[in-house]
């Protein structure tokens, strides 16, 4: 069958790539060659994009064990233990089908840490939505939040952090990012790299079934006469046989019977199979006819183009096929050997022993094209005029305002679908700065969040990407963790374009800076183009997925206030930036101008002065300032446990608005006894950290002296309903 | 009127509860269980009984409500 | 004492009770579903999770195991078992204990802390509960909306077969303190005997002041003790 | 042979699905739904051309495995 032009147009595959193939192989390749190209030459599995710029991320630090590159990073948490982990993106699939979408994404970062041979011990998940008036957008929420919760709780793993945003450039391509994380022993880890000639490549799981074919979708119709039922469907999640695989992985993992394990993602067995053997520099050889397939009758086209859920490729080592099969069938899995390992460096397909493919494996990695794509500096956002009058707001009806907003609201009614209990080492929930789960049988943890930061990063993506990862720090350092790593997720429009490659590069710039300043590399992560639709791209999202230690647990602080009579400390200088916050936004639908600026320095001196006040437990409840500002943060420390505060504003220049709004970074509410505020004081003046005594805890009340007194119960009510009451459910 | 509405998944899409049944069915010892798919069943009573309107009403929630129209297909039954 | 918990696909408390039982003395051991021959043991604990991916019903197909037979055996013969969550619900499929465990009435995935008044503590598993029976323990289910029709409801009330409801932190049983619409704010049930407690909340998860919270081991050291 | 068996549930037990689908439905403007009630729909493929035996195992595995008796009844659609 001749390839023609539009055959090749419609697996993405551009005229210019299309003579490079030719070239790279000497012959024109056939229909399935061309479908296994367009797979592994995609955006997605080439990054033939973005490649240039993730290379100037620093991925090195004394802690990292595996950076970028594999399958998830791993740092070392000391003990012989080792924390794998890694954010992915499941855009797409979740706006076309929001539970099986948010389902399978959440599947398929946990398979992501189990092939390196750790057991997850969380999940977080970072979502994006358009306004909440948009028709779609309470649809995508109960679904995708179903989704997530309905495949994380069946496989046992607890949810213990998140984030969720709305905003209108999300309208028609909402993101859902998940992150997994693991547990290994240092000396215990899995690569996918293989090794060895003639050894066995085994296919277990799930059965291959026709879903989510790629490219194949329209092309289908012309070489196809049943193209109807041959439609590519959207993957449905199977988290029962998940759990099963995750359970038999980790039991064949026990001793050494594998070279090598990659988990069948995107481009199924297509990428698992060549990334494998490309690492390895040898060959592989595979029979089609011996894949385990769901439909009768599928073509190796499908076979080697569907996206099915819940399969992994193995290559054993001689002799380890026997045992590993009673393994896997005990958990009533599909096991085949599919074939083996070969010194040609092709990829060699058979079915009905004829030859349906012979690749150059080089051809299809590290030949694929990589752009260095035109791109244009960010126009950012100037500092224009807000309105007048918005020193006249009303403070408590704003603080009101800020609190019952979608977007700064508590998030309860997502998280309750979550078990996040499971595993019985969830040791804060989420609702506090980071979560933190216990190392199985130790007194040690670790502290994890998800952060990102749309307004900032769309009006100026180099302080964006500077102020997500800063943020990410601070939410680990508030709950008394030295941050470790990061795990990161861009979600950016279309490339090709050069003010969405300008965002991109930009962001990367500041991730960069900040990650290189506070020693914070990243280990792993995972790029998603092409969030647009007709013309209008989503603003610029990184998501950090930021991991820290807590070498000793009893050294653990919380956000909520924990007594009555103590003093409250703003650790951290506020000047009032008002630019780009959540009262401007909420209170005055002021969009405008630049983000608050980052001083690396101050950042990092406060940060690891808290960090050492906490080890000291020299203060009771910590919580950093971030959007809404310090009024905002105060009452998420009073809302737990009922206690309330009462502050005077500091004898500085700047207007009560300011002060209590101001987004300003680096900044860090404390709760410090009586007893030790001398002790706190001369260690923030030692470091030089500039701070204000501004008040006191006391009972059920929030109160700014001269300005408004109110009870907690009154506010709270606010910040906790907001879901329910637009779902409309009863409280 | 009552009518009821039986939801089915499309064909090749996965069904891990079918998937489920079959295999346990197997392990009963009922051998000769090719297949089983697992799909929803609605009984709706609808008080309209000008049946043009209630087929209207009852095609309308179908592909609005009960289907997932991405994976699933629907059928009405007007008794 | 002596106990076994019931390992089916699909499980995924079973490490978090066995640590629990392990952390109060009990001598565990896991057991496969796929026995034919439960080991000598004074207690069986089916945990909870998603067995058979709670496709079906929850806990039907996990009612079908063929471990399921010594397990009667061994009620018959006076042991204790212990079903939570998914375990109440395998309990129930196989009739070990009535009612039946529908969706949440918000048809949500609830997963939080909750409020228990101990309404039964002359049992062996609750014994201890006598000193504080306003407990905190966490609850995580889809299906935990425990019906039963009136009669049915009559007899557990009557005959003091309810273990645990669903209050306010001050003890109050009332519909506001019902997170999932049970039946009489049910939230774990006895059998006649009392030698079988399904539940839906969690005790094996709170057992430790630093998981905010201990009361679930009260649940344990009761059993210890009987 | 293709067999269906449609699984709901008996009239006074509680059905919270079917609830919130009516529940739903009212909200969507559906004024005039007066009950919806949720069930399980199966499509079985039986490898098994005698009628007879057909039918019988059908019954058993709706009865054994299929339906919750307490509270679920069955109709058994042969096609
Ligand atoms: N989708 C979600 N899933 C789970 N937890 C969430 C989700 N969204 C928000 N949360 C939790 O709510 C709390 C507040 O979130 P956020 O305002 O983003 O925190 P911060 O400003 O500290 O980054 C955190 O503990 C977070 O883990
Ligand atoms: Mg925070």
């Amino acid at each position: 069958m001749k390839i023609s032009t539009e055959i090749i147009n419609k697996h993405g595959i551009s005229s210019e790539e299309y003579k490079k193939i030719i070239h790279l192989i000497g012959r024109e390749p056939n229909l399935l060659e061309l479908g296994i190209f367009s797979a592994m030459w995609n955006e997605h599995c080439s990054y033939k994009s973005s490649k240039k710029y993730l290379k100037t991320l620093p991925t090195k630090n004394v802690k990292v064990i595996q950076g970028p590159g594999e399958n998830a990073g791993v740092i070392d948490i000391e003990d012989n233990d080792a924390l794998v982990f890694k954010i992915e993106s499941h855009n797409h699939p979740s706006f076309i089908e929001p539970y099986q979408g948010a389902a399978t994404g959440v599947g398929g970062i946990l398979r992501d840490v189990f092939t390196m041979g750790a057991r997850p011990i969380a999940t977080l998940n970072s979502i994006h939505f358009g306004d909440t008036s948009h028709p779609k957008t309470k649809n995508l929420l109960s679904g995708v939040v179903s989704g997530i919760g309905g495949y994380g709780n069946c496989i046992g793993v607890p949810t213990i952090g998140g984030e969720v945003k709305f905003n209108s450039s999300y309208n028609e391509n909402i993101l859902v990012n998940a992150m997994a994380v693991g547990l290994a022993k240092k000396n215990k880890i899995f690569y996918s790299k293989a090794e060895g000639i003639n050894k066995s490549v085994i296919y277990v799981g799930s059965k291959t079934g026709r879903d989510g074919i790629h490219g194949a979708s329209m092309a289908s119709a012309e070489f196809d006469d049943n193209a109807e039922e041959k439609k590519p469907t959207v993957q449905v999640g199977d988290p029962f046989t998940e759990k099963l695989l995750l359970e038999a992985c980790l039991e064949l993992m026990k001793d050494d019977s594998i070279i090598s394990i990659q988990d069948m993602g995107a481009a199924g067995l297509t990428s698992s199979s060549i990334e494998m053997a490309s690492k390895g520099n040898i060959g592989i050889e595979i029979n089609l006819n011996k894949v385990p397939c769901r439909e009768k009758n599928m073509t190796p086209y499908e076979m080697m183009l569907s996206e099915s859920q819940e399969r992994m490729l193995l290559i054993l080592n001689s002799g380890k096929e026997k045992n590993a099969e009673k393994i896997f069938s005990k958990w009533g899995l599909d096991f085949s050997v599919i074939g083996k390992t070969t010194n040609t460096k092709n990829l060699v397909l058979i079915f009905d022993k004829k030859e349906v493919a012979n690749l150059p494996l080089n051809s299809l990695s590290k030949d694929a094209p990589v752009y260095d794509r035109k791109w244009k500096k960010s126009i950012n956002s100037k500092k224009i005029d807000p309105p007048k009058d918005f020193y006249n707001k009303d403070l408590y009806e704003s603080l009101k305002i800020v609190l019952s907003s979608a977007n700064n609201s508590e998030k309860n009614w997502i998280w309750e679908q979550y078990d996040q209990t499971v595993m019985g080492d969830s040791i804060q929930l989420p609702g506090g700065d980071s979560g933190v789960i216990r190392i199985h049988g130790k007194n040690k943890g670790v502290a994890l969040t998800v952060d990102s930061s749309t307004h900032y990063c769309l009006a100026n993506p180099i302080v964006g990407g500077k102020q997500v990862v800063c943020e990410s720090w601070r939410n680990l350092i508030a709950v008394g963790s030295t941050p470790i790593a990061i795990t990161n997720c861009l979600n950016f429009g279309n490339p090709e374009k050069e003010k969405i490659m300008g965002q991109f590069v930009e962001t990367i710039d500041g991730i960069t800076q900040a990650c290189t300043y506070l020693d914070y590399p990243v280990v792993s992560g995972n790029v998603s183009f092409y969030n647009e639709t007709k013309n209008k791209s989503i603003s610029p999202t990184p998501t950090i997925g930021g991991v820290g230690l807590i070498k000793n647990l009893n050294n653990m602080v919380t956000k909520n206030f924990k007594e009555i009579g103590n003093h409250i400390l703003i650790i951290g200088k506020t000047s009032g930036h008002l630019y780009q916050s959540e009262f401007f936004r909420e209170v005055l639908d002021f969009k405008e101008g630049p983000p608050p600026e980052i001083n690396l320095f101050n950042e990092k001196n406060n940060g690891l002065t808290v960090l050492n006040l906490i080890s000291k437990q020299l203060v009771n409840s910590v919580h950093d300032i971030s959007s809404g500002g310090i009024l905002v943060a105060l009452s998420e420390m009073c809302f737990p446990s009922k206690i309330g505060a009462k502050i005077t504003l500091p004898k500085i220049n700047i207007k009560l608005h300011e002060y209590l709004f101001g987004e300003d970074q680096s900044r860090y509410i404390a709760e410090v006894k009586e007893e030790n505020i001398e002790k706190v004081s001369r260690i923030l003046n030692d470091n030089s950290i500039y701070f204000e005594n501004i008040g006191k805890t006391q009972e059920k009340y929030m109160e700014v002296k001269n300005e408004f007194k109110a009870s907690l119960d009154e506010i709270e009510k606010l910040y906790k309903y907001w879901f329910h009451n637009y779902f409309g459910e009863s409280i | 009127m009552k009518i009821s509405v039986t939801v089915t998944l499309k064909k090749d899409v996965l069904d891990p509860q079918g998937k489920v049944v079959k295999q346990t069915l197997k392990n009963l010892g009922y051998e000769n269980i090719e297949d089983v798919r697992q799909g929803k069943f609605f009984e709706i009573e609808l008080n309209e009984n000008d049946q043009v309107k209630a087929k209207k009403i009852i095609e309308e929630i179908s592909k609005k409500l009960l289907t997932n129209t991405v994976i699933e297909d629907y059928s009405i039954n007007y008794k | 004492m002596k106990s076994s918990v019931i390992v089916f696909p699909g499980s995924n408390c079973d490490r978090d009770v066995a640590v629990a039982l392990e952390k109060f003395q009990i001598k565990n051991q896991m057991v496969w579903h796929n026995e034919t021959i439960l080991p000598k043991c004074d207690l069986v604990v089916l945990p909870g999770g998603f067995s058979y991916g709670d496709y079906l019903r929850t806990g039907c197909i996990a009612s079908k195991s063929k471990i399921i037979n010594s397990i009667i055996e061994h009620v018959k013969k006076g042991g204790l078992v212990l079903g939570i969550c998914n375990g109440f619900q395998i309990l129930i499929e196989t009739g070990l204990l009535p009612g039946v465990l529908l969706r949440n009435k918000k048809l949500k995935f609830l997963s939080k802390n909750v409020f228990l008044k101990v309404i039964n503590t002359d049992n062996r598993f609750c014994s201890n509960y006598k000193n504080k029976d306003i407990i905190k323990l966490p609850i995580a289910h889809n299906e935990g909306n425990f019906f039963a029709d009136d009669s049915l409801i009559k007899k557990l009330e009557d005959r003091n077969l309810i273990a645990f409801k669903y209050c306010d932190s001050q003890g109050k049983v009332e519909k506001i303190s019902n997170p999932n619409g049970s039946s009489n704010n049910i939230a774990g049930i006895l059998n006649d005997k009392k030698n079988i407690l399904g539940m839906m909340p969690h005790p094996e998860r709170l057992i430790d002041p630093i998981l905010s919270g201990e009361d679930g081991s009260i649940l344990f050291t009761s059993l210890l003790k009987s």
